[in-house]
């Protein structure tokens, strides 16, 4: 693969998310067109991930994990701050759109970054022999995960829409905030100590690749969102009218 | 002299409640100087009317105006000249009658807030339990103790949702005076009941609810 | 018509704590219970931990923290279970207080409240874990004083939210617990350097760590308290 | 008149058991955020403890019996807060239901809930503590279930009387944890040796102990409940 | 025919919460077949001694016997036939009212629960708001709910402490003749309220309390 590939397929993704968010009228179909050519980056990564690239230089193939380990905490991080962004918006001007993105984004977020944990975590058991290590990476982004679950919980067990959407932005912003703070104390912390982290320097080809399956994942990161999204919007949708000017006839009244 | 605002402008308000609208398209006005009774069945949204009123809830679309101020943008101005007389007291139940009543005094930046409490407990007949934790008190006493700060606020609209309710006999003529004392000093009153023969004679203007909704009654 | 507060913010502020306050003196149940349930917590460690000394000693700002912590969760929800009998907290907003006063007061109350318990606790460290405390008195109570607010202001916020949720005492922890994630490793470990042999001086960098959370999080919790403790 | 109960005993306990149940599923918020607070204090612990995954894994049965007892304290409690609404505990014992029926229902519907949300975690032990499964995978559960009902009898029996009392959170730890101690303790033992070594096979003692806990707490709370859960 | 025991004896009852006495040395029969009015101004014990009738308090000193049984003694008897509708309601909050009325219907074993259920919910007007969970009812509506319940267990004593309080008009009307109709039934009433007409003309006796004292109305 060359290696401006993973770039001019940014370049592509980006535009047709911009296209969707710009034009109506192109969210009939954008939508598709990003899964197809998401299925389609995704059958090159495996390509290029299990058969272009050479095996990692410690770790031989297993380590082959990384183009999708990595690429879906990215995703995952990316989904939050689209969280926090919509928790915000919401916090200056109520809106149902908002707190629909907001909850889709968390979601979507969670299912991600579990998702790239859990691949960590499998990839840990062959190379260090142990499902977890106290590493600062793990840790931060256990937590991260952690605060977002407690966030959904939240959101669940809270029944009136209105004060659910109020009191869940102001959770994902205190739960945001925490993350950079969680990043750097867990990486301080541990650094003290004076351990090694699991990461080493990349050949060129590997970083390419990798960059290649976090655009792929891009697009799925996206599409799921927004398809979230649409279900989230699909269930206010009775919150969304206002009652008949006049009672509804045939109706008993006590 | 400018025209006054009306006392209150409800302009076609809706409130929902998880998927049900508890109170659906109503307008209503009351102009200045003049008072409400409002009644309807049981669940027809009195309680929740008079909430939005006082700015402890907000309607899910609509506006109401308080004085020409809408309550959601002017709530802090609102909050200062209407009270709430309603179902839940308020009160903190580990604190004494007269405790609670001078911890609103404090709030309320009232100066001889002592001279106060002593004269609201008298009137309310609590004189003697001032010193008893509201935990220990019956029924009838907290409703006692909540009209008790109702008054010590002074509003210049006072929301009464079921005020006779609980009270001894004396308590409900000490009540129906009350509303024709505030009345008097010019104090707007918005009072729900079911007690109707009683409610109309205490005010000019009325509002039936049926599910949400204006009716005739 | 009346304009603005009647009463400054930092005056309603220190109403609310003193109102606080005569509640707490009047049940005088939450100061106590507090107390001894750290207490036990702390014994809860070395037993569970089974009789070894030097573990103990090693771990000893890990367990007086985690005993803080989950105090901290009974005094957060004791502080707005008082508010949720009557609705006393709407009974509070609408009197009017500003819902910040109400924030400032609370967290400063439970700081406070968190403070003292932690210089209860730490002779009892002392016997229980073998403990030296004379090394830097000054910068410990610093370290306890700054986990203290940093535990109350986030706290706060996320106790009114839950005090109104279903299940409000089960809902606190879930919220608050993945957030305090780091001020809990700032205070472990700013303890421990108080404790004992600092060689690389990593002190200071963990008490600006704490100073840094403490300031964040109230600013969030001062700007956000409004939004979550009246409806909108 | 009609004489005696209409319903018999355990009918009665199992119908007790089953509304709560019924509340918990409406609600669905205590299960799931015991889950998750059991599973962020495992997460403490090790933060709590630094990285030090020696002593993570010697000590793995304590801190999972703490996890358990601390969500154990907010399980209680909110067994008893649905109660506390509107006086329900006393329309139920009105009702008529005999009050020992509902000392059985919900010191077994808290024990399933105790044992179900430890065998959760037990998975969690691996992941963070690196322990071993396998070596006596029957005696583990049946540890984890004594437990489970160990700290469940004694505890509705205090959740009880803390729940009409003031600060209810706060005092139910304050009378509970003194009287778990020695089940902590045989807990934390008998873990240990279902985990790892039982050189001397002092595993069956302190199962004995945990039985016999069990077994005196059930009787006692059966006796006693109906004295602390209605007026005398 | 052996004599019938009478339905309420009350014999030198004082009632003590803390230092103060709620009840003092209260002595009062109530023959079998008659009804109650309690009457009182607000704190003078009704409450209290409604709920030393309904066991659900014992009197600190002196005896209370229902249908010849002693309170505290024959409780688990008592309890089968006696029922107390009272300021609070005994409802699960987060249980739909048709849920609150079905537990209650098998822990007393009722045979078909579902229809008597639904016959209930029918007859308090809440048959459209079956499965809203108790918390989104309004005051009124859990009152109604309270009643469905106390007429669910069919008891030989009924006591109702204000029952006429949070009711719409259509529901006191319906309440008095549900007083009319259980006296028909023969089931002994005692009615508690502050609408002494309304109660007198649905009572035989009276009994007038006065800080906790028996007086002359
Ligand atoms: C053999 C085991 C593992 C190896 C070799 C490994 C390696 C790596 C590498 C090389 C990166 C990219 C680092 C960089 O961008 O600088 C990475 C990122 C990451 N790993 Fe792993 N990993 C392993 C296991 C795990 C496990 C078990 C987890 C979680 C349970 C995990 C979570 C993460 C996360 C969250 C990131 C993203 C951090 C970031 O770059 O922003 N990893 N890992
Ligand atoms: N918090 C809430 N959640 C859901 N529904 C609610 C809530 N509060 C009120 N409702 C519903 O709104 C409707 C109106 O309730 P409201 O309390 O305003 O009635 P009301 O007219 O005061 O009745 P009452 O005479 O019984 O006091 C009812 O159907 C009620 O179930
Ligand atoms: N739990 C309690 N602790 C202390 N004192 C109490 C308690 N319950 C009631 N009292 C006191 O007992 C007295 C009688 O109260 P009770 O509730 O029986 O009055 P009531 O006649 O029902 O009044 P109301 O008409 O206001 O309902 C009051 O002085 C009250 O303060
Ligand atoms: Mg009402
Ligand atoms: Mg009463």
């Amino acid at each position: 693969m060359p290696s401006w590939a993973p770039l001019a397929a940014l370049v592509v993704v980006v535009g047709l998310i911009v296209l969707h968010l710009a034009v109506r009228s192109t969210r009939t179909w954008v939508w598709k067109v990003l899964t197809g050519l998401g299925s389609l980056m995704l059958v090159a990564l495996v390509y290029f991930g299990l058969f272009w690239a050479p095996p990692e230089a410690f770790m031989s193939d297993v380590g082959r994990i990384i183009y999708v380990h990595v690429p879906f905490v990215w995703m995952c991080m990316l989904a939050f701050t689209v969280n926090v962004g919509a928790a915000l918006a919401y916090l200056f001007k109520k809106s149902w759109r908002t707190d629909a993105l907001a909850e889709s984004s968390a979601e979507v977020g969670v299912f991600f970054g579990a998702t790239g944990v859990l691949m960590g975590s499998i990839w840990a058991r062959p190379t260090w022999g142990v499902w977890w290590d106290w590493d600062p990476r793990l840790i931060s982004t256990t937590v991260m995960l952690l605060v977002y679950v407690g966030y959904l919980a939240f959101r669940s067990f809270t029944e009136d829409p209105e004060r659910r959407a109020a009191w869940s932005a102001a959770a994902a912003i205190l739960g945001y905030v925490s993350l950079p703070i969680t990043w750097f104390s867990v990486q301080w912390w541990n650094s003290l100590h004076q351990r090694q982290s699991g990461s080493g320097t990349m050949d060129k080809p590997i970083r390419v690749v990798y960059f290649w399956g976090a655009v792929s994942f891009l697009t799925f990161l996206f599409v799921f969102i927004v398809k979230r999204y649409e279900i989230a919007r699909a269930r206010q949708t009775g919150a969304l009218e206002l009652p008949p000017l006049e009672a509804p006839k045939g109706q008993v009244t006590t | 002299m400018q025209s006054q605002p009306p006392a209150i402008e409800i302009d076609d308000i809706s409130k929902r409640f998880g998927s049900r609208w508890a109170v659906s398209r109503l307008s209503f006005t009351l102009p200045a100087g003049r008072s409400l009774l409002l009644t309807g069945h049981n669940g027809s949204g009195k309680t929740t009317l008079l909430r939005m009123i006082a700015t402890a809830t907000f309607p899910t679309a609509g506006k109401i105006s308080i004085f020409g101020h809408e309550t959601r943008e002017k709530r802090e101005l609102l909050r200062h000249d209407v009270a709430l007389l309603s179902h839940a007291s308020y009160l903190y139940e580990d604190l004494t009658a007269a405790q609670n009543l001078t911890l609103l005094a404090r709030f309320l930046g009232v100066d001889d807030s002592k001279k106060q409490v002593a004269e609201l407990l008298e009137r309310i007949g609590l004189t003697e339990r001032a010193d008893s934790p509201v935990r220990q008190f019956s029924a009838g006493m907290r409703k006692r103790l909540s009209i008790a700060r109702l008054l010590m606020k002074a509003p210049k609209l006072a929301l009464f949702d079921e005020p006779f309710g609980e009270l001894d006999p004396a308590g409900i003529l000490q009540m129906e005076n009350l509303l024709k004392e505030l009345q008097g000093k010019g104090v707007t009153i918005v009072l729900a009941t079911h007690l109707i023969e009683q409610g109309q004679s205490l005010t000019q203007e009325r509002l039936h609810l049926d599910q949400g909704r204006k009716e005739t009654p | 018509m009346s304009v603005g507060p009647r009463v400054p913010l930092l005056k309603a502020a220190w109403l609310v704590l003193l109102k606080d306050w005569q509640i707490e003196w009047r049940t005088r149940a939450r100061l106590t219970a507090l107390i001894f349930f750290a207490l036990s917590t702390l014994l809860l460690f070395s037993f569970a931990m089974g009789p070894d000394t030097d573990a103990l000693r090693r771990h000893a700002p890990g367990y007086l923290w985690l005993a803080l912590f989950f105090a901290s969760v009974l005094s957060l929800g004791e502080s707005f279970r008082i508010e949720s009998e009557n609705q006393a907290l709407l009974g509070l907003i609408l009197n009017p207080v500003e819902p910040r006063a109400i924030f400032l007061g609370k967290v400063f109350g439970n700081a406070s409240l968190l403070f003292g318990l932690s210089l209860l606790l730490l002779p009892v460290a002392v016997a229980l874990y073998d403990i030296e405390l004379s090394k830097a008195p000054g910068s410990l109570l610093l370290v306890l004083l700054l986990g203290s607010i940093g535990i109350s202001a986030p706290g706060i916020v996320y106790s009114a939210i839950s005090a109104n949720a279903r299940a409000r005492d089960v809902m606190l922890p879930l919220l608050l617990f993945p957030v305090l994630v780091p001020l809990l490793l700032a205070s472990v470990n700013a303890t421990r350097f108080c404790l004992g042999p600092d060689a690389q001086n990593q002190l200071p960098s963990w008490l600006k760590l704490l100073t840094a959370f403490d300031l964040i999080y109230l600013s969030v919790g001062f700007l956000l308290f409004p939004k979550v403790a009246e409806e909108d």
